[in-house]
């Protein structure tokens, strides 16, 4: 039975990814719709419900095209590159006390490990691609993804710190008091900015920026690969949203002890907050410029997280707040 | 940072804002008397002066009209009336310039066709456009003997 | 020795930033641009040579397919140009009406720039609500001439039609309305951070050089020059209304669309004037003959379109049609700098600094 | 058991392989790639080794090398250059040679060294023990290892600055 559990959950938890990703893309277009006057699809299902199923169909019966002088090998490898390591992640995460699936030791740094390797999905579909708006894609997103891990890694050191533990467990369980947004406020704001941009979201979507670079480093795939860019994005938006509950809002916990929905329920709650957030950004936001970009990572982001680092020591002695820290 | 703050709470207002889309297909959109849409004709009120042909920037009506019929009127009647839609560019001049009102807009719009042959539209098809006919049209109609009689027959 | 390649980018005619089919061969080296060559023609339809066979009239919805956001100003200038060189007299009302939409086209041209350019910068949402503050203003001339792009509404000698019942009354409304989007605007992008950090100190160029390229309208007020047609070299009614001429300090991004934002603000004011002072009976046409012979001569008009000086130089052999017809399009002149502007400039820039310059592909190839 | 002599045979396979990938690919792209699939491989090996640490550090920073690597080798080599130089026959016999002593030195080493007798328990360091190694135990060799790290980053730049001018 355990092991049969052991093979079927990360099929169950793969579909409901799948679907979260089918009404994660509904859903972002529907909000984008109202903020800008409009309603958003409407016309396929009810109320537009099976408008990304639509999508997904049609990608999946388009015509496969792979460019002439394009690396077939490589063309062909990226997107899965790119998608598997978005899954993988979330392995670790702990979507409730009961519901997860390993619990490691190191498992923060797991989750910036892996996917950082979608990086060189990235890279290399833009390469292989063969194509010039493609490449510049892809290598944006390479210097993009690689700056901002830095700060992204260095943000939550101050929960490490706290907590003493690198198990996502053990920061939910931290949390029971009181969540970590608000000790540390500094590192959550550098989380935030750096996640949006580790999403490739705007304002930071420069790999894939429309209006400069045609689509990016996926300007030549189509069809169901073309499918695989984007579910690795979208799964990328779930496992993200799912961090930066567990860190930040305090995973499974209820607040104000309202315990009486169970923690998988607010741990949901949370979470879509942080995408709806997320959505909220992208239609408000222009694009930052890529050297801007860069600026602001390693002198602006960096330095703060490192000043939120020292912060947090200091603060983890004094004695009245030693308490939250 | 304040900036950035602000414009988030102008588009979480407009969030909320009642939409502005039309719901297009499934409603029809009503255009206001003046739109200019695909012409109607007439051939009745037609006395063939050829001044829609002349006016025309794009040369895109052709007519020929033929002796009347009935001996006892003069002038001509009209036999072919032919515009092609393909490009027609709505510019109004015609139904400006006639003096009888014979070739007039109406104000339907939608248009499209599966081929460019469907697009040469005939005096009958342009007879049988009669829905939402505009109902001003010609600004500065010339003082022309009515045509007398022409009994439709 | 370490060297990076240079790259040769092709940039439209199929891209989502030039706003139409302009296309720029660019240089690149990593992402530093060294050379563009714009190629111009993928819209041309030589419209001036199209003119010589037409008559005057004739001319005027071919004039609407030039600079397809501000169709009213080019209307205007084919039809000024006529009537100056015929020395026709214009109806009070039918100047009233010609001001009133030449100064809500403005607003709904400098509207689609705004939106199409904070879109070029990467933000959403400004562009639908520009194009929803701008279906305002179509459904106004769509009541009023019954086109909502190619309205073919101003005629040698007044304008085609008077304004329908209550439509004077639709303006005013809008005019209020408009007031109160543009403090929404304002709220939106004006002081956006990243907006800001895109377009200060970019694409910058002085005056010299700005006269130098003859650019006109925002392009040269930007760099501090008091330059508009409107003031200095008044047609039409404009001596009759108060409103001024926005101009920049330096001639960057920014301050382009300060610029042109303020330049909504005093079109609303004129706009607000003549709707105020709308004459309330009145013929809308002038006496003209039934064909239009021009005598012999030739005529130079410029007028202020939201682009910079639209000029219609007529040259009249005394025919019903124009012996030869020249338009001076602002955007062709306007794109000639945007060489310049780009060298050494990074690749993200040439979106933004092409996107300032505001051109229309109808109007640049003509 | 079954299950982790797979994993580990599966892991040790791509490892080779990337590697064997490595030597024989001509463009610069598919050697990196090859390369990642290496050191990833590894990961997977010290993870079967219960060096959780280890093998998730070992991403974190073959990932961004390895992209980082790949940008070079986009932004610094030609796109066509076909790397088809003959070796002489005498230098693969050579090589062959080299690399066969090699590996003999390395098996001995290995073979001789008493942490690899197969009596050593399994030890599984946490974080924590990590940390209290590196950061109190070796405390002055990981410095100077960071500053000479240190000297070679900034060496790197003003070498960088100099051949601008």
């Amino acid at each position: 039975m355990n092991t049969l559990l052991l093979y079927l959950g990360p099929v169950i938890l793969l579909l409901i990814v799948l679907g979260f990703v089918t009404y994660a893309i509904l859903a972002e277009r529907k909000v984008i719709g109202w903020i800008q006057g409009r309603i958003g699809p409407n016309q396929v299902g009810p109320w537009g419900l099976l408008q990304t199923v639509a999508d997904i169909v049609k990608l999946l019966i388009k015509e496969d095209t792979i460019p002439k002088n394009a690396d077939k090998t490589l063309f062909k490898l990226s997107p899965i590159i790119a998608f598997v390591p978005a899954f993988v992640v979330l392995a670790v995460m702990p979507f409730s006390s009961q519901i997860q699936f390993t619990d490691i030791g190191v498992g923060l740094l797991y989750y910036m490990a892996i996917s950082s390797i979608t990086t060189i999905g990235i890279l290399i579909g833009g390469w292989a691609s063969n194509n010039k708006y493609a490449l510049l894609g892809g290598m944006r997103s390479a210097a993009q993804m690689i700056s901002y891990e830095i700060p992204l890694v260095m943000s939550v050191v101050g929960i490490v710190l706290t907590v003493g533990s690198l198990n996502l467990n053990d920061i939910v369980e931290a949390q029971q008091k009181t969540w970590f947004i608000f000790p540390q406020i500094i590192g959550f704001v550098v989380f935030i900015i750096s996640s949006v941009s580790e999403l490739n979201r705007t304002p930071f979507d420069l790999p894939e920026a429309e209006s400069e670079l045609v689509a990016g480093y996926h300007v030549e795939y189509s069809g169901f690969r073309f499918a695989f860019f984007m579910l690795a994005e979208y799964v990328y938006i779930f496992a993200m949203s799912s961090l930066t509950t567990v860190l930040f809002l305090g995973g499974w916990n209820a607040p104000f002890g309202f315990t009486f929905l169970p923690g998988i329920v607010w741990f949901i709650i949370k979470f879509s907050v942080v995408v709806f957030f997320l959505y909220w950004v992208r239609a408000t936001m222009p694009r930052i410029r890529v050297d801007q970009l860069m600026q602001f990572a390693w002198k602006v982001l960096l330095p703060v997280a490192l000043a939120n680092i020292i912060l947090t020591t200091l603060l983890k002695e004094v004695p009245f707040l030693t308490h939250y820290y | 940072m304040l900036g950035l703050i602000k414009g988030l709470n102008v588009t979480l207002k407009n969030m909320v804002k009642p939409k502005v889309t039309y719901n297009y297909p499934q409603e029809p959109l009503e255009m206001p008397d003046r739109f200019r849409g695909i012409q109607y004709f007439d051939p009745d009120k037609c006395i063939v002066c050829n001044q829609c042909v002349r006016v025309c920037p794009t040369d895109c009506i052709s007519l020929t009209g033929k002796k009347n019929p009935d001996p006892n009127q003069k002038g001509k009647v009209i036999e072919t009336y032919n515009i092609n839609f393909e490009i027609c560019i709505l510019c109004d001049l015609c139904t400006e310039v006639c003096p009888t009102e014979a070739v007039v807009m109406t104000n339907n719009f939608e248009l499209s066709t599966y081929s460019r042959d469907e697009l040469f539209k005939n005096s009958e098809w342009l007879f049988a456009n009669d829905e939402n006919i505009r109902s001003e049209n010609t600004l500065n109609p010339i003082p022309v003997k009515k045509p007398t009689g022409g009994t439709p027959s | 020795m370490i060297r990076t390649e240079e790259m040769l980018l092709n940039v439209g005619p199929q891209h989502p930033s030039t706003h139409g089919v302009l296309r720029l061969l660019v240089k690149v080296d990593g992402e530093r641009i060294v050379e563009t060559e714009p190629v111009i023609g993928y819209l041309h339809r030589g419209t001036e040579k199209l003119a010589e066979d037409l008559t005057y009239t004739q001319i005027i919805p071919y004039t609407d397919r030039m600079d397809y956001l501000s169709a009213m100003t080019n209307n205007y200038a084919v039809v000024h140009a006529t009537e100056k060189l015929m020395g026709l007299e214009i109806p009070e009302r039918a100047e009233f009406l010609r001001v009133i939409v030449m100064e809500l086209n403005r607003v709904a041209s400098h509207l689609v720039w705004m939106g199409t350019y904070l879109l070029d910068i990467g933000a959403m949402s400004p562009f639908l609500y520009a194009f929803r503050d701008r279906e305002q203003i179509l459904d106004l001339f769509n009541e009023l001439c019954g086109a909502r792009l190619t309205y073919n509404y101003m005629r040698v000698g007044g304008v085609k039609w008077d304004a329908p019942k209550d439509w004077i009354g639709k303006v005013d409304h809008f005019v209020s309305y408009m007031q109160k989007q543009m403090k929404e605007y304002h709220q939106l992008v004006t002081g956006n951070e990243i907006f800001i950090q895109r377009t200060k100190g970019i694409g910058v160029y002085d005056q010299e050089t700005a006269i130098n390229f003859a650019l006109s309208g925002a392009n040269l007020r930007v760099t501090g020059l008091n330059w508009d047609l409107r003031k200095d070299a008044p047609y039409s009614i404009y001596e009759q209304f108060t409103f001024d001429v926005p101009v920049g300090e330096v001639g960057d991004l920014y301050q382009k669309y300060l610029c042109r934002m303020k330049e909504i603000d005093e079109s609303l004011k004129i706009v607000a004037q003549a709707v105020a002072n709308f004459p309330s009976e009145g013929k809308i046409m002038g006496k003209v003959p039934r064909v239009l012979r021009v005598p012999e001569g030739e005529v130079y008009v410029g007028i202020e379109s939201p682009r910079g000086e639209l000029g219609c130089h007529i040259v009249s052999k005394g025919k019903d049609k124009p012996w030869r017809i020249k338009f001076r399009r602002p955007s062709f002149y306007n794109l000639q700098i945007l060489p310049t502007l780009l060298k050494d400039e990074n690749l993200s820039n040439l979106v933004a600094i092409l996107g300032g310059i505001d051109i229309v592909l109808g109007e640049v190839d003509g | 058991m079954n299950a982790e002599f797979f994993a580990f045979s599966l892991f040790s396979v791509f490892a080779i392989g990337g590697a064997v990938f490595f030597l024989n690919a001509i463009r610069v792209m598919h050697m990196a790639l090859s390369l990642a699939f290496t050191f990833f491989s590894l990961a997977g090996i010290y993870l079967l080794l219960q060096a959780e640490f280890l093998a998730v550090v070992q991403v974190l920073v073959y990932a961004g090398g390895i992209s980082i690597l790949m940008i070079f080798g986009i932004m610094l080599t030609k796109p066509e250059e076909s790397g088809a130089s003959k070796s002489f026959q005498l230098h693969q016999w050579l090589s062959l040679i080299v690399v066969t002593g090699f590996f003999l030195v390395i098996m001995l080493i290995i073979y001789q060294n008493p942490i690899f007798a197969p009596t050593v328990k399994v030890y599984s360091p946490s974080v924590q023990s990590i940390g209290t190694t590196l950061f109190k135990d070796y405390a002055i060799p990981f410095e100077l290892a960071s500053i000479l790290l240190l000297v070679a980053l900034i060496g790197a730049i003003v070498l960088a600055r100099k051949e601008q001018k």
